[in-house]
């Protein structure tokens, strides 16, 4: 074997060939859907997500949320994502439109958040859980992100959202613990993963 | 430096297969260039075949048509979809899985809650009074402000679960609540009749927010019979 | 315009003796010319090797110790565990390997480095490019997606480099001397072209002007998964492909296996990204086109499985004596067993099973580490000392790397493989509650599996740290050689 | 959504039939002609078939015996 062009002839068309089945197919049938109008409540679907929400997306992202959270319902009888109430039906490209990048994610350290928003409302909850999350579940194994929040002294009176902490967790006397715009922002972010719009393709 | 001659003869090499037989005994002895090449183990070509055969099969039955909407591979290509039959679902398991699910996130997997924020579902004159009517309608649309439950005060918003759960999901984790062997509890079990019923009377009270301790107490225990 | 090289039947007529000494001759200038270039490289890759090694600590121990190094913001696990991906793929592995194909392809192409200026700059951008997209996935400026997680500032310089080196590769087998071209060449060949023509792609697809929703996935496994299978996976072969003939002293069992094996690696390598997302939001035919690819990856795994094995019939004594055979063989037997799993973790049935679990994790380092990291052990173990003509300290400290390394990869991948599969079984049985401190639940089902990982770890380290003090001794020895008079030393290869 | 059909059966017929053809240019320009030959090449004409060029360094730096 002597010759050099037909090596590189086919080193290109073996990488030229999985580009086209795995990149250039799914762009065509899959890289140009729409948000689709919803018959019942009349808008479209997926909306885009509020401007908090979305820097509490950029959160999700610069602290490596899917290296233990995914964020993909996979279909009944296949996984128990619906049986463990993950979600009330599976997941499909449309959900995906307006995430740059897409956190599908790859472990299931942590439970599934496609559907958090729907599983779990309380906003109050979420900032307990990410300051410590030993507090609200004990055993969790979660990194705790107490930088996402500030210890404060108490000013006139406590303020709204400072954190309802006891015991061992309570900052000492005279302080609370309010979480910081980014705190709010994951929050408002997790309380808007909504994974339940009844879509055709998701049956 | 000359080739190593007091290397014995090696009688490692395995029994050529059509390899040219290159003296590696005697290096003065020059290697013939040889026209042929050594076959491919002829098992190792049976092998790939069957593989690429399975290859086409496999895709052509699993790849839905090729559909850009088509998310499960054994649509389309075939009729017989996994049709897995919705067994019989025993509401007490139902319950148990959904509470661990939901629920046992604030009042903990044990039921005991949190002192001082989520109270405790546990032997609570709540959850074991002889009608479901009330506790349908805290699982409904939530509890807030002041309540007293075990004798210890509690005062936080619940999160509704109206839109969430349907009235099967929380007639399950009612009934499950309501009648926890561990816990020692054995109040009476929910239907989901009961809970629709209670879920279309109480429609125009879930946009005024949750319940409050007084309203509850308003309610009998026992939902009157239409 | 190349120099004819002497052909075996020549060379044995008495008349040629001048030509083994110009072959000799020949084999010392390349080595002199590739000294400062590849020893730049293999020094710069041991230290991120030990740099990803903290990392990958630190990242264990969060697992199963959360509050560990808790407070603070750029050590949180979500960006320590891609920092100990990038320090290890980028600055490790790809930089070892490109030093690992630098020396050979002037080995094999029988020509010495023809521009090390150009080999030197990529070092230096290479590892300029690693230290600022690691600094920025420490601050936080990660792209988010596994594998490409370098903020947009770090990838043009890393992207520079690539090229650097694949035009130089292109550049020395255009003036190779030696007509015969060697498997080892077709696989970095293959390695060179593939893997900057990848990168710049997926630049393209997913950062400057990215693809929308899902297809980001799409392109983003594609990528994943041939940076392991067209960039990494062909180095590991080439120098396996050279070192096991060239240290037992016999010839590839069947030079047309290893044809037949480099053909299909290439046909089906590429396609098989998506069974990373297999039961995800993709269109069925997408995730089987992945799932048969990976199936048919059987095929060049056996011809190569097979080919390295009946070249080693006969001679696996010699492992007790040789540090590069060892290393070598537990690459290339590491290969197999990854490329086996893989397929098996591929299938629907199992991937239904061990998708989102650690078995996932146990397959991504008998791959990286079990197969490719040693191959470069074993590789540096024989480049170095033929590059600065200076011996290796000491016979102990690499039998403790060997064995510290290869105890410390089993012990990594077979609990934590095990430990997957209980994972997803507990996760797909809806009954087993996700989290529960006390009753046996998914989370502490999977804690023990964690814990012998974060003990692997240290073996691992204590493998690395020897290999690192082996390696400042060898060029603390060679600064002292340099100031001694030259003296002709033996040729320590003989 | 013909234009995929249009790729997928153009890249199924011609991929195969360009990767048929150059191997058929391969083997008559002797690509296959003697392999055994560029298995040899990585050989220097005078390293001896068989014999270990790799081994442990001796446990001193001084007694460097060299083995057969």
């Amino acid at each position: 074997m002597k010759y050099g062009p037909l090596i590189f002839f086919g080193i290109f068309l073996t990488l030229a060939a999985s580009w086209c089945g795995l990149v250039l197919m799914p762009q065509i049938q899959i890289g140009r859907q729409g948000a689709v109008r919803i018959e019942e409540t009349g808008e479209f679907y997926p909306a885009a997500r509020s401007g908090v929400a979305q820097q509490g997306f950029e959160i999700y992202r610069a602290n490596g949320c899917i290296y233990c959270h995914s964020q993909q319902v996979r279909m009944e009888g296949f996984g128990a994502d619906i049986l463990r109430n993950w979600g009330q039906r599976r997941t499909v490209a449309r959900d995906y439109l307006n995430d740059k990048p897409v956190m599908l994610g790859t472990m299931r350290t942590g439970p599934d958040l496609a559907n958090i928003g729907v599983r779990q409302t309380s906003a109050e909850w979420h900032a307990t859980h990410l300051y410590n999350p030993r507090i609200p579940s004990k055993g969790s194994i979660m990194p705790p992100f107490p930088f996402l929040f500030e210890k404060r002294k108490i000013g006139s009176h406590p303020s709204a959202d400072a954190l309802k902490l006891s015991g061992e967790f309570a900052p000492e006397p005279g302080y609370e613990i309010v979480p910081k715009p980014e705190g709010k922002a994951l929050v408002q972010y997790l309380l808007s993963l909504k994974a339940n719009t009844p879509l055709p393709e998701a049956k | 430096m000359k080739p190593d001659s007091s290397q014995p003869a090696s009688p490692g090499l395995p029994p050529p297969t059509g390899v040219a037989d290159f003296a590696c005994n005697d290096p003065r002895e020059p290697i013939e260039p040889t026209e042929d090449y050594p076959s491919l183990p002829l098992w190792l070509v049976t092998f790939a075949g069957a593989l690429m055969f399975w290859g086409g099969i496999y895709l052509q039955r699993y790849s839905g048509g090729y559909a850009a909407t088509t998310y499960d591979e054994n649509a389309l290509g075939s009729g017989l979809a996994k049709t897995n039959a919705v067994a019989q679902i025993d509401p007490y398991a139902l319950g148990r899985r959904l509470f661990a699910d939901t629920c046992a996130k604030c009042h903990q997997p044990d039921g005991q809650g949190v002192p001082g924020q989520y109270p405790p579902l546990v032997n609570s004159e709540w959850v074991l009074a002889s009608g479901p009517a009330r506790m349908i309608r805290i699982v409904l649309d939530a509890l807030q402000g002041p309540v007293k439950v075990k004798g210890s005060d509690f005062n936080n918003t619940m999160t509704p679960w109206r839109d969430t759960l349907t009235d099967q999901q929380i007639a399950a984790i009612v009934t499950y609540v309501r009648t926890q062997k561990d816990w020692g509890h054995n109040a009476s079990p929910v239907t989901a009749g009961e809970v629709a019923q209670i879920r279309a009377k109480t429609r125009n009270h879930s946009p005024a927010g949750p319940w409050t301790v007084s309203e509850l107490l308003a309610i009998p225990e026992h939902e009157p019979q239409p | 315009m190349n120099a004819s090289s002497p052909s075996i039947l020549r060379a044995l007529s008495p008349a040629d003796t001048e030509d083994e000494s110009q072959s000799r001759a020949l084999l010392a200038e390349v080595d002199a010319s590739c000294r400062w270039p590849v020893m730049l490289l293999f020094s710069f890759s041991l230290v991120w090797l030990l740099i990803g090694t903290v990392f990958a600590l630190v990242a264990s121990w969060k697992m199963h110790a959360p509050d560990f190094l808790g407070g603070i913001s750029w050590l949180t696990f979500g960006r320590v565990r891609p920092a100990h991906l990038n320090a290890m793929v980028y600055g490790f592995a790809s930089q070892a390997g490109v030093g690992v194909t630098l020396w050979l392809m002037c080995r094999l192409c029988r020509t010495p480095l023809i521009c090390g200026w150009m080999a030197a700059l990529a070092g230096v951008f290479w590892n300029l490019g690693v230290a600022i997209g690691i600094a920025g996935i420490l601050a936080g400026h990660s792209t988010g997606m596994e594998w490409l997680e370098f903020p947009p500032y770090a990838t043009p310089i890393l992207f520079a480099a690539f090229a650097l080196i694949a035009i130089w590769g292109i550049i020395t087998f255009r003036y190779r001397r030696e007509p015969h071209l060697y498997i080892s060449q077709f696989y970095l060949l293959g390695a060179l072209l593939w893997f900057p023509w990848l990168y710049s792609m997926t630049q393209v697809l997913l950062v400057m002007d990215p693809v929308r929703g899902v297809v980001q996935a799409a392109v983003n496994w594609w990528f994943a998964h041939n940076v392991l299978g067209l960039w990494l996976t062909p180095i590991g072969l080439a120098a396996i492909y050279y070192f096991i003939p060239k240290v037992i002293g016999r010839p590839v069992h069947s030079y047309y296996l290893s044809l037949l094996g480099f053909w299909s690696l290439a046909l089906f390598y590429n396609w098989n990204g998506m069974h990373h997302l297999v039961g995800g939001p993709l269109p069925a035919w997408l995730i089987t086109v992945s799932i048969v690819a990976s199936v048919m990856m059987t095929i060049p795994v056996l011809t190569v499985g097979l080919n390295h094995h009946l070249t080693m019939w006969g001679n696996f004594h010699r492992l007790k004596d040789s540090p590069v055979l060892r290393f070598m063989v537990f690459g290339g037997m590491s290969y197999t067993v990854a490329s086996l799993h893989g397929v098996l973790l591929a299938l629907r049935s199992v991937s239904e099973v061990t998708h989102f679990t650690h078995s996932t994790i146990a397959h991504a380092h008998i791959g990286m580490y079990a197969f490719f990291a040693m191959v470069m052990f074993g590789s540096i173990y024989y480049i170095v000392p033929r590059l600065i003509q200076v011996e290796w300290p000491s016979a102990r400290l690499i039998r403790l790397h060997f064995w510290a390394a290869a105890l410390g990869i089993l012990l990594y991948v077979v609990p934590l493989a095990f430990g997957g599969v209980m994972q997803g079984l507990a996760m797909n049985n809806p009954d087993v509650p996700f989290l529960d401190p006390v009753k046996h639940s998914v989370v502490t089902l999977t804690l023990p599996y964690l814990k012998t990982r974060s003990l692997s770890g240290i073996l691992l380290g204590i493998g690395h740290l020897a290999f690192a003090v082996s390696f400042i001794w060898i060029l603390i020895r060679w600064m002292n050689a340099g100031r001694r008079p030259k003296t002709s030393t033996a040729d320590p290869s003989v | 959504m013909i234009i995929i059909w249009i790729i997928f059966v153009s890249s199924v017929v011609v991929l195969p039939a360009t990767a048929l053809l150059a191997l058929r240019w391969t083997a008559r320009h002797g690509g296959f002609d003697d392999l055994q030959k560029t298995a040899l090449s990585i050989f220097d004409e005078e390293e001896p078939v068989g014999r270990m060029t790799d081994r442990f360094p001796a446990s001193t730096a001084n007694e460097k015996k060299p083995r057969s």
